[in-house]
């Protein structure tokens, strides 16, 4: 394509807000917090699937973790009616996304599946993004991690290793959802089905608290379940219009 | 320039000159090493690099039994997931069980066997060859048998399952020993024994939570360590995710809040070991209350007459009304179930505790029926039951030892050393023990005491299979397979039997040269017994169906009726429960409960585990007492002050977590740290509470008492910073976690649709 | 220059008379020499325009235009869609177009500058070391002796501290 | 100034500033020694060591991402926005005073921004990426993302550098001439060319004139904007603390404050060390004491203004964030700085203490010491204390930061004592035009003068 | 007296044609390395030529490496699959005694890596051999290589020797063809 086309097409494309409903996907998630028991199966799962590094205990010290997802816990009331609330927050891959604009370098952008992405080999590591993101979900390489030989034979290859100074965080397992999409050629569909790609917290969730879909198909379980009564946005007053769905918890 | 003089050219010259190897090196060290491309000499046939394999097989993290299907590339492995097909997990799975890849690619494996050349417990192990190790134990088991006095032997293994254990059960007939002990340190013997006593039945029952409506747990964490976790937490989300009338309600009665206390909508406390009291008081409510009519009322009625609310109310601590009005909702709402475990199955009078449970099912009409509590088929193969090993076993085997009944003791993948408390003695008990082999792979604090280290596989690497025992139902099988070759020159536990057997001569009995065969054939037992209609055309047809699904079932309906007798009903009663220690000088309960991240200490060599933050606390690499925030005040403690746990039977050093969900006088540990030995990431951490455990038991199974130990804090005045991901664990306010009243909860289109497992596909 | 004749004084008003006189006297205008910018040059020698100013705004003006352009272009030939705005964001796009404004308007002031004031000097000029410090002098192109004569008599009447003429030569 | 400046003539301030910078002494050489090997000790082996092992030589965290580096950035930047600006300010109002020590100003502005240029290569992860974030032609065919506030960044700093140096330099070229004729060997080469051949002849004048004014003119908008820039790196976040409207002007205020106090230190060093008692009196001490009491005083209100919308909004974000800054951990620092920014240069009401030199050199240390505070507390009390109170963390400086921090300031020294060496540090011809001397004489000789 | 610029440079010009000289020293210093010293067709543990096979044979490259069709990693044929044919083709040549001595120490051969990538760059083989694209494209024409060498079809067609990958030709493709989310990094860097 020349350089005069390309940009009449990207002026045609993008030229005012809210081009994103024409992406092809919109890929969402939902966590019903009434389901979730915090038993952070989904962290481990997403540190298997992602390579995410082992800190060791003097960087945890130094409030220095790796947790693409975490649980967040938060108490109510004391003894003897203390409660304990759980919330998986991973990044929200808000449509809105304050850590986007912030990027020098475009290493963060919204991709054409509505996904918020984080370009390792493109990161300069200012580490403004994570100033900007409000749900503090982007997690800084502050040196070079190593794994003990031969746990490095665990290593997913599809995902790569990130080294010193660059910043990572959830992708919603790109990987994963790229394999699906090439399967789906195979087959000869334009689209993924539903439920046929589940990033690994979603995969290995016991209780099914977390909900995985594309939320452009009407027909998926997400669409449904995002649009139950419960559903609510974590820090919605921002603006930020994440893609993560949360679903309030009952209390009964 | 005009003419260039000599001085000038050299200054040019070396200004090129420098330059250019400027140039050069700049260029050089932009370039990337060589790298090679080492093929296959002949490439298997199910491998192809960069496309992903799944091979089914069977977790063996834990007791339970989950099918995983592991994703390999390039012939390692990379994921553990949970098997769809299988019905236990329904192919979700927990943090341990994935942690699963640790075990496998642990630095600190041992690769070789060894033999100690020092004396015990100096860590100075020398590599010797298979054959000289098997031939060493050999041996001394040949000469044994040969002299008639196989009982000198003992096999102490962890509670394995299916055909490995009716391999080590046969080999130590073969030998003439009866001493085979399955020592778990988590089995749930005092469950069993309420069940025998009140069912009659030896076996675990099927515990419904998918379908009940309101779960009454007495102290049993069944989401994080309970029996079936995996299993549990699909009921509890497919129950919660129910339609907003139906949607299923979670009681927890404890006294410290468990994660699944966290997830119930009502957390209660109540005195430790008064929750069976609790149950009956219940029970006493329900039947005069005449929410029950059995023919047997009056006998109920007698036997629960001096559980009046009023009284239970005192001894228990929670407020009569609470009683009544659970024991109200707990019949009204159908089906219900309660359950009982944790702490409450773990105490001086914990079989009465569990059988008052089991009346409360009953009195409500709870057994046999969808939702409440169904009674499993025999499992299809065999399970460790029978040779369960209690506190009490221990305690024998100990004492044997010391009598010098024992020549030789084989440990397999169990760790007592470290999970019996210091008051059992079974290190000084090792001491007196001639030959000790162990077949663990990793040093820890038993192996090192070993004389003879024959390190077998992990579960990634070896045969075997699986029945689980809790159930679902239906008589449930899976086949773990190798997903990768054995990484060490290691063995797997069924492969060093059978070495040991053909040496010793069992050939007649025990037939099999690998795993693999004694595998096949329990199967085709399996096979030939099963209905042929429903199963494949042709054992081999089974059989590799088998290992494509990795599990196999047949749907039967083993639900029955029941009543109890007379003597039964008569016989129902809880006494108070028993502490060691006197009450003025240990004001404390110590609560020690499984950690979510290391079980019973097994997972503490995982990185992955250790970094995983612990669900409750979020702390990181360490162990810590959870105090009542007015506990802590009185005492003058914050979080991160040190303090001695000290008991009759010792003491403990540990950090202060300051715990709002704690009775004031129970303080809880963790289990699970406090590694002497066991590699890198679990040595000299934390601290273990079983230690300082006093040897009290539960008279009828010899079940230790684990959370009947009295203690006092002592405040060492030092001080650490936790660490801890969490930062502050109350949202000020911002509403972040939103909550709603049950009436705008609406279904979230999700069902549990498990496959179907008879089809193997 | 064939050869000139260079005045010192002490003081800038009586230089400026001199030139004044000079200018009158029909020499072509004389150049001063001073250490420090004179007041009144203009009132003497004449008006002088700089073209300077209008360097500073075309290059204000290219820069704006150039920021804009760089910005919106570079964000279209490789769209990276940012926190769901417009791919062309005119808030932020003004900043850096403010920003190049400024940018050019400076550089090409200098360039201004440099052509205006005929700087470097490539080519041999006339120059008074002491002009630097503390003396005023006033330098007038003759063309023959009896031109320079004259001039010496005006600048002597002027005040002058010190007459010097300048030939290829030196 | 007359005071001083009676008996002077135009040879003194020459001779002056010619020695100046001809005449070196041993103690300037110790004393470059001394600030080269600090700089060297203290900033480019921490610095270097960081490289190799990562940011996370650093303090930082996860909630803390941002720490001193970006302080120190936000400090230097604010340190550079005294000398250019004031000078352009007073050169358009063309006040006198300026004259004397607009040059050394100007200096500052420049090194000051040389390091702060510098901190933004030690503050991020992959320095040896840095050159992304300027826009070039490169064979991904990706650019710069111009909706960055940290591009505005660059771009501000980049033409802020530009525009200081083109200003300082052109403002020079007279004395440049001036000293060439003084000076010999490779000094006198450096000088006719930096010069330009520069005659002073009444065109020259004409152009130097204009041309400097319309990059005045040009200057104080970018100046004004470059703080503002800097300060959306934060306003432009949603972070409570950080996202505030008043914060561009907050800085700019801020800026100019702390430039001023940088000013009155070099002042007073450049007299009592370069021998320009003379020509930097007290008339200068005074008139920067009424700049900078008015700048503490709209500091200190904008100050007070934040706080309150902060405790107005009434927000538990906002509140959390105020509270832990006033009572928290690091209250201490936070009382320190309004104690040196906002109340002891209330001292300088009166003129006894504005013009006593020793005070003030004190008073505008302190007031350094607190603005640096001030940017240190930005970062560190707002970014651990974010919406998600289970996210939250602390952050406190590391060895190797608080080294680079206190090395900058030597870097900065020694490349201010190499300006003086280089640079006339005085303007000669404009001090000049400040002196009667000649003109006096003119108007005897007028007056001697028959026509 | 008179003044201008002119003697100061004069003095500069040593010191200046130094540096000049300096500068083009580099230039040649990095020319002559990228030409001379970097082995981009390094010596192969066996003479393999794909000139024999590939050109004059014409053996399609899919027969050899079979994987590129349906994994991302086009892959090495194993040692096995080149006995399937030396057996019996041309044994006596000293390279296939060489491969059979191989083949007999049942070791694999550690051919050394030429086409390489960026650990971050995923690039997947299958979806672009399923796309019909020439292997020819982005290896250059291997057919002719005795020895295998670096090589790359640049975006106007011509075939450039020693050069190293560049993501422009990637992305000059992409464009050209419209490939789905061609353009979007995550399509290869994840």
């Amino acid at each position: 394509m020349s350089l005069f086309s390309r940009f009449m097409d990207g002026w045609r494309k993008y030229r005012k807000p809210g081009y994103y409903d024409e992406f092809d996907y919109h890929w969402t998630m939902t966590v019903d917090l009434d389901s979730c028991t915090g038993c952070e199966a989904c962290m481990t799962a997403c540190q298997a699937e992602n390579n995410i590094p082992l800190v060791g205990e003097e960087e945890l010290a130094k409030g220095r973790e790796i947790q693409w997802i975490r649980i967040e816990r938060y108490w109510e009331g004391e003894y003897p009616n203390a409660k304990l609330n759980f919330l998986p927050m991973m990044c929200q891959h808000c449509d809105a996304a304050p850590c986007e604009t912030v990027c020098p370098v475009s290493a963060t952008y919204h991709n054409q599946d509505g996904l918020n992405t984080q370009i390792y080999n493109r990161c300069v590591g200012t580490r403004s993004c994570a100033v900007y993101c409000p749900y503090e979900v982007r997690y800084f390489n502050y040196y070079n991690h190593h794994w003990d030989s031969p746990l490095d034979q665990q290593l997913n290859p599809d995902v790569s290793i990130r080294g010193k100074g660059v910043m990572e965080k959830c992708t919603f397992c790109i990987q994963r959802i790229r394999e699906a999409k090439d399967l789906a050629k195979d087959d000869g569909r334009r689209r993924v089905r539903d439920g046929e790609v589940q990033p690994a917290c979603v995969q290995s969730c016991p209780t099914k608290a977390l909900i995985f879909g594309d939320r452009k198909d009407t027909e998926s379980q997400v669409y449904q379940s995002m649009n139950n009564p419960r559903a609510y946005k974590v820090l919605d007053e921002l603006n930020t219009d994440s893609s993560v769905v949360y679903l309030k918890k009952v209390d009964a | 320039m005009p003419k260039i003089d000599r001085r000038e050219f050299i200054k040019l010259v070396g200004a090129g000159g420098v330059g250019a190897g400027a140039g050069f090196m700049l260029r050089e060290s932009k370039k990337d090493p060589t790298e090679y491309l080492i093929p296959y000499v002949v490439a298997p046939e199910d491998f192809s690099s960069g496309i992903a394999t799944w091979y089914n097989s069977v977790c063996s993290m834990c007791s339970t039994g989950c099918g995983i299907s592991v994703r390999t590339r390039e012939g390692r492995a990379k994921k553990i997931e949970g098997n769809p097909s299988h019905p236990v997990n329904q192919g979700r799975l927990c943090g341990m069980g994935q942690a699963g890849l640790q075990v496998l690619y642990n630095p600190d494996r041992i690769t070789e066997p060894l033999v100690q050349a020092g004396d015990r417990g100096s860590m100075s192990f020398e590599q010797i060859t298979w054959e000289n190790g098997l031939d060493q134990l050999a041996g001394r088991l040949e000469l044994l048998r040969a002299a008639r006095r196989g009982n000198k032997v003992s096999f102490l293994t962890a509670g394995v399952n299916g055909h490995l254990a009716q391999l080590i059960e046969s080999f130590m007939r073969q030998l003439g020993s009866n001493r085979l002990l399955h020592y778990d340190f988590d089995h749930p013997h005092t469950l069993y024994a309420a069940n025998q006593k009140f069912f009659g039945q030896d076996h675990l029952p099927y515990y419904d939570l998918q379908n009940t409506n309101l779960l009454l747990s007495f102290g049993a964490d069944y989401l994080t360590n309970w029996i079936s976790p995996v299993h549990h937490s699909i009921g509890f989300g497919t129950s919660r995710q129910r339609q907003a009338e139906t949607r299923g309600r979670f009681v927890q009665i404890e006294p410290r809040m468990s994660a699944s206390g966290a997830a119930a909508d009502e957390w209660i406390a109540a005195i430790p070991g008064t929750e069976g009291i609790l149950a009956l008081g219940m029970a006493n409510h329900i039947v005069s209350q005449g929410n029950y009519q059995g023919a047997d009322r009056a006998d109920w009625l007698a036997a629960l007459s001096d559980y009046s609310p009023s009284q239970v109310a005192e001894q228990t601590g929670i407020p009569e009304r609470t009683i009544t009005r659970l024991a109200d909702e707990f019949t009204e709402t159908q089906p219900s179930l309660a359950i009982g475990g944790g702490g409450a199955a773990n105490h001086s009078n914990s079989v009465d505790t569990l059988v008052a449970v089991n009346v409360l099912n009953y009195l409500a009409g709870n057994v046999g029926s969808e939702g409440g509590l169904l009674f499993n088929p025999v499992p299809a193969g065999t399970v460790s039951r029978p040779h369960q090993a209690s506190y009490r076993n221990m305690l024998e085997l100990t004492e044997a030892a010391h009598q010098g009944e024992i020549d030789v003791l084989i440990i397999n993948g169990t760790n007592p050393v470290f999970t019996l408390p210091a008051a059992a003695e079974f290190r000084e008990a090792l001491a007196e023990i001639p030959l000790v082999v162990s077949t663990s792979s990793f040093f820890d604090e038993t192996t090192v005491l070993a004389d003879l280290i024959l390190p077998s596989n992990s579960y990634l690497e070896s045969w075997g299979d699986h029945f689980p025992e809790a159930g679902v139902g239906f008589p449930v099988g899976a086949v773990s397979q190798p997903v990768v070759s054995p990484l060490y020159n290691t063995r797997a536990t069924g492969d060093i039997i059978l070495g040991l057997a053909n040496k010793i001569g069992m050939s007649s009995t025990i037939p099999w040269t690998s795993m693999e065969e004694c595998i096949k054939a329990g199967w085709r037992r399996i096979y030939e017994r099963g209905d042929r209609q429903t199963l494949a055309q042709g054992f081999d047809e089974f059989w590799t169906a088998l290992l494509k699904a990795g599990v196999w079932g047949e749907t039967t309906n083993g639900s029955t009726a029941f009543t109890p007798d007379q003597s039964v009903i008569a016989g129902v009663s809880v006494a108070a429960p028993e502490f060691s220690g006197s009450e003025q000088d240990y004001p404390f309960i110590l609560h020690p409960y499984l950690s979510a991240n290391f079980h019973d200490g097994r997972g503490a060599n995982l990185p992955w585990m250790q970094e995983r933050p612990d669900p409750m606390t979020s702390v990181v690499y360490g162990s810590w007492v959870e105090i009542n925030p007015t506990t802590a005040v009185e005492l003058g403690l914050i979080e991160g002050d040190l303090v001695d746990i000290e008991s009759p039977q010792g003491q403990v050093r540990a950090p202060v977590f300051v715990y709002p969900a704690i009775m004031p006088n129970v303080i809880a540990m963790p289990i699970g740290q406090g590694h002497s030995e066991y590699g890198r990431y679990a040595k000299d951490r934390g601290a273990n509470p079983l230690e300082i455990l006093s040897p009290q038991m539960e008279q009828i199974t010899g079940n230790l008492a684990t959370s009947a130990t009295r203690v006092r804090i002592v405040a060492t005045g030092s001080h650490i910073d936790l660490v801890k991901t969490s930062g502050t664990s109350r949202d000020l306010g911002r509403n972040i976690v939103q909550t709603t009243g049950s009436e705008g909860h609406e279904v979230s289109d999700v069902r549990l649709n498990s496959i179907p497992i008879t089809e193997l596909t | 220059m064939t050869n000139c004749v260079i005045g010192l004084f002490h003081d800038p008003q009586s230089a400026l008379v001199a030139a004044g006189e000079l200018k009158s006297a029909g020499f072509e205008t004389p150049e001063l020499m001073s250490p420090v910018p004179i007041e009144g040059v203009e009132e003497v020698l004449g008006k002088k325009k700089s073209i300077i100013k209008n360097f500073t705004f075309f290059g204000g003006l290219i820069g704006g235009i150039s920021g804009f352009t760089l910005a919106a272009v570079t964000a279209i030939i490789y769209p990276h869609p940012v926190g769901g705005r417009p791919i062309i964001t005119i808030p932020p796009y003004l900043i850096i177009t403010y920003e190049l404004t400024i940018l050019f308007g400076i550089l090409f002031t200098v360039l201004g500058f440099i052509i205006s004031s005929r700087l470097p000097a490539i080519r041999d000029r006339i120059y008074v070391p002491e002009a630097a410090v503390d003396k005023f002098a006033v330098a007038v192109t003759c063309e023959n002796s009896e031109h320079r004569s004259r001039a010496d008599a005006i600048l002597n009447g002027a005040g002058a501290e010190q007459v010097r003429d300048m030939r290829e030569e030196d | 100034m007359e005071a001083e400046n009676k008996k002077l003539g135009y040879t003194d301030i020459h001779e002056d500033v010619v020695r100046s910078i001809v005449v070196t002494g041993p103690k300037y050489y110790a004393a470059l020694a001394t600030s080269g090997g600090l700089a060297l000790l203290c900033f480019f082996f921490p610095w270097f060591y960081q490289l190799y092992y990562g940011i996370g030589a650093a303090g930082m965290n996860h909630p803390g991402v941002w720490g001193t580096y970006l302080a120190s950035f936000i400090f230097w930047i604010g340190l550079s926005h005294s000398g250019t600006l004031l000078s352009c300010v007073l050169h358009l109002t063309n006040s006198s005073w300026r004259k004397a020590m607009y040059r050394s100003a100007e200096a500052m502005t420049l090194f000051s921004l040389v390091v702060a240029a510098t901190y933004v290569f030690v503050h991020v992860g992959r320095p040896w990426f840095a050159h992304w974030t300027f826009p070039y032609p490169n064979q991904w065919e990706l650019w710069p993302n111009f909706r960055s506030p940290l591009l505005f960044d660059v771009m501000a700093i980049a033409t802020y550098l530009t525009g200081s140096t083109i200003f300082i330099y052109m403002g020079s070229i007279p004395d440049f001439a001036a000293v060439r004729d003084r000076t010999v060997g490779w000094r006198n080469t450096m000088y006719s060319l930096l010069s330009l051949g520069w005659r002073g002849t009444d065109t020259e004048w004409h152009r130097l004139h204009w041309a400097y004014t319309f990059l005045a003119v040009l200057i104080i908008p970018l100046a004004v904007s470059v703080h503002s820039i800097v300060s959306w790196d934060f306003a432009m976040s949603i972070v409570p603390g950080l996202h505030q409207t008043i914060f561009a002007p907050y800085f700019v205020v801020g800026a100019i404050y702390s430039g001023t106090a940088g000013i009155v230190t070099v002042m007073f060093v450049l007299r009592k060390y370069m021998g320009f008692e003379q020509y930097i009196t007290k008339l200068h001490f005074d008139n920067l004491g009424k700049l900078l009491l008015v700048l503490s005083l709209l500091w200190t209100y904008i100050n007070a203004i934040e706080l309150f919308t902060g405790w107005y909004s009434g927000t538990s974000d906002e509140y959390e964030q105020l509270s832990f800054k006033l009572f928290g951990f690091y209250a201490p620092l936070y009382w320190e700085m309004i104690v040196f920014c906002a109340a002891a240069p209330l001292l300088m009401i009166s003129k006894r203490f504005r013009t006593s030199f020793v005070p003030m050199l004190v008073l505008s240390i302190a007031i350094n010491i607190g603005m640096y505070t001030e940017r240190f507390l930005i970062v560190a009390t707002s970014l651990p204390r974010q919406y998600l109170p289970d996210a939250w963390g602390f952050y406190s400086p590391s060895l190797v930061e608080v080294s680079i921090m206190v090395g900058s300031f030597a870097v900065f020294t020694t490349l201010f004592l190499v300006f003086v060496k280089i640079f006339p540090s005085v303007s000669m011809y404009e001090v000049k035009e400040t002196m009667d001397t000649p003109k006096l004489k003119a108007a005897i000789s007028q007056a001697g003068s028959p026509a | 007296m008179k003044i201008s610029i002119v003697p100061a440079l004069r003095v500069l010009k040593p010191a200046a044609i130094l540096v000049l000289v300096a500068f083009f020293g580099l230039g040649v210093g990095y020319w002559s390395n990228a030409t001379f010293s970097s082995d981009t067709s390094p010596e192969q543990p066996i003479a393999f030529s794909h000139q024999i096979h590939a050109g004059e044979n014409e053996i399609p490259c899919q027969y050899c490496h079979t994987q590129a069709s349906r994994s991302p990693s086009a892959g090495v044929p194993s040692v096995s699959k080149c006995i399937g044919c030396h057996n019996e083709i041309a044994t006596e040549r000293p390279q296939i005694r060489l491969l059979m001595s191989y083949w007999e120490n049942r070791e694999p051969i550690p051919w050394i890596k030429v086409h390489d990538l960026p650990d971050f760059v995923h690039f997947t083989h299958k979806r672009h051999v399923l796309a019909e694209i020439e292997c020819q494209t982005c290896h250059g024409a291997v057919e002719t290589m005795d020895r295998i060498r670096l090589a790359r079809r640049d975006i106007d067609g011509t075939v450039q020797h020693d050069q190293t990958w560049e993501m422009r030709l990637c992305l000059g493709c992409h464009r050209e063809n419209e490939v789905e989310n061609g353009t979007d990094c995550w399509t290869c860097h994840k």
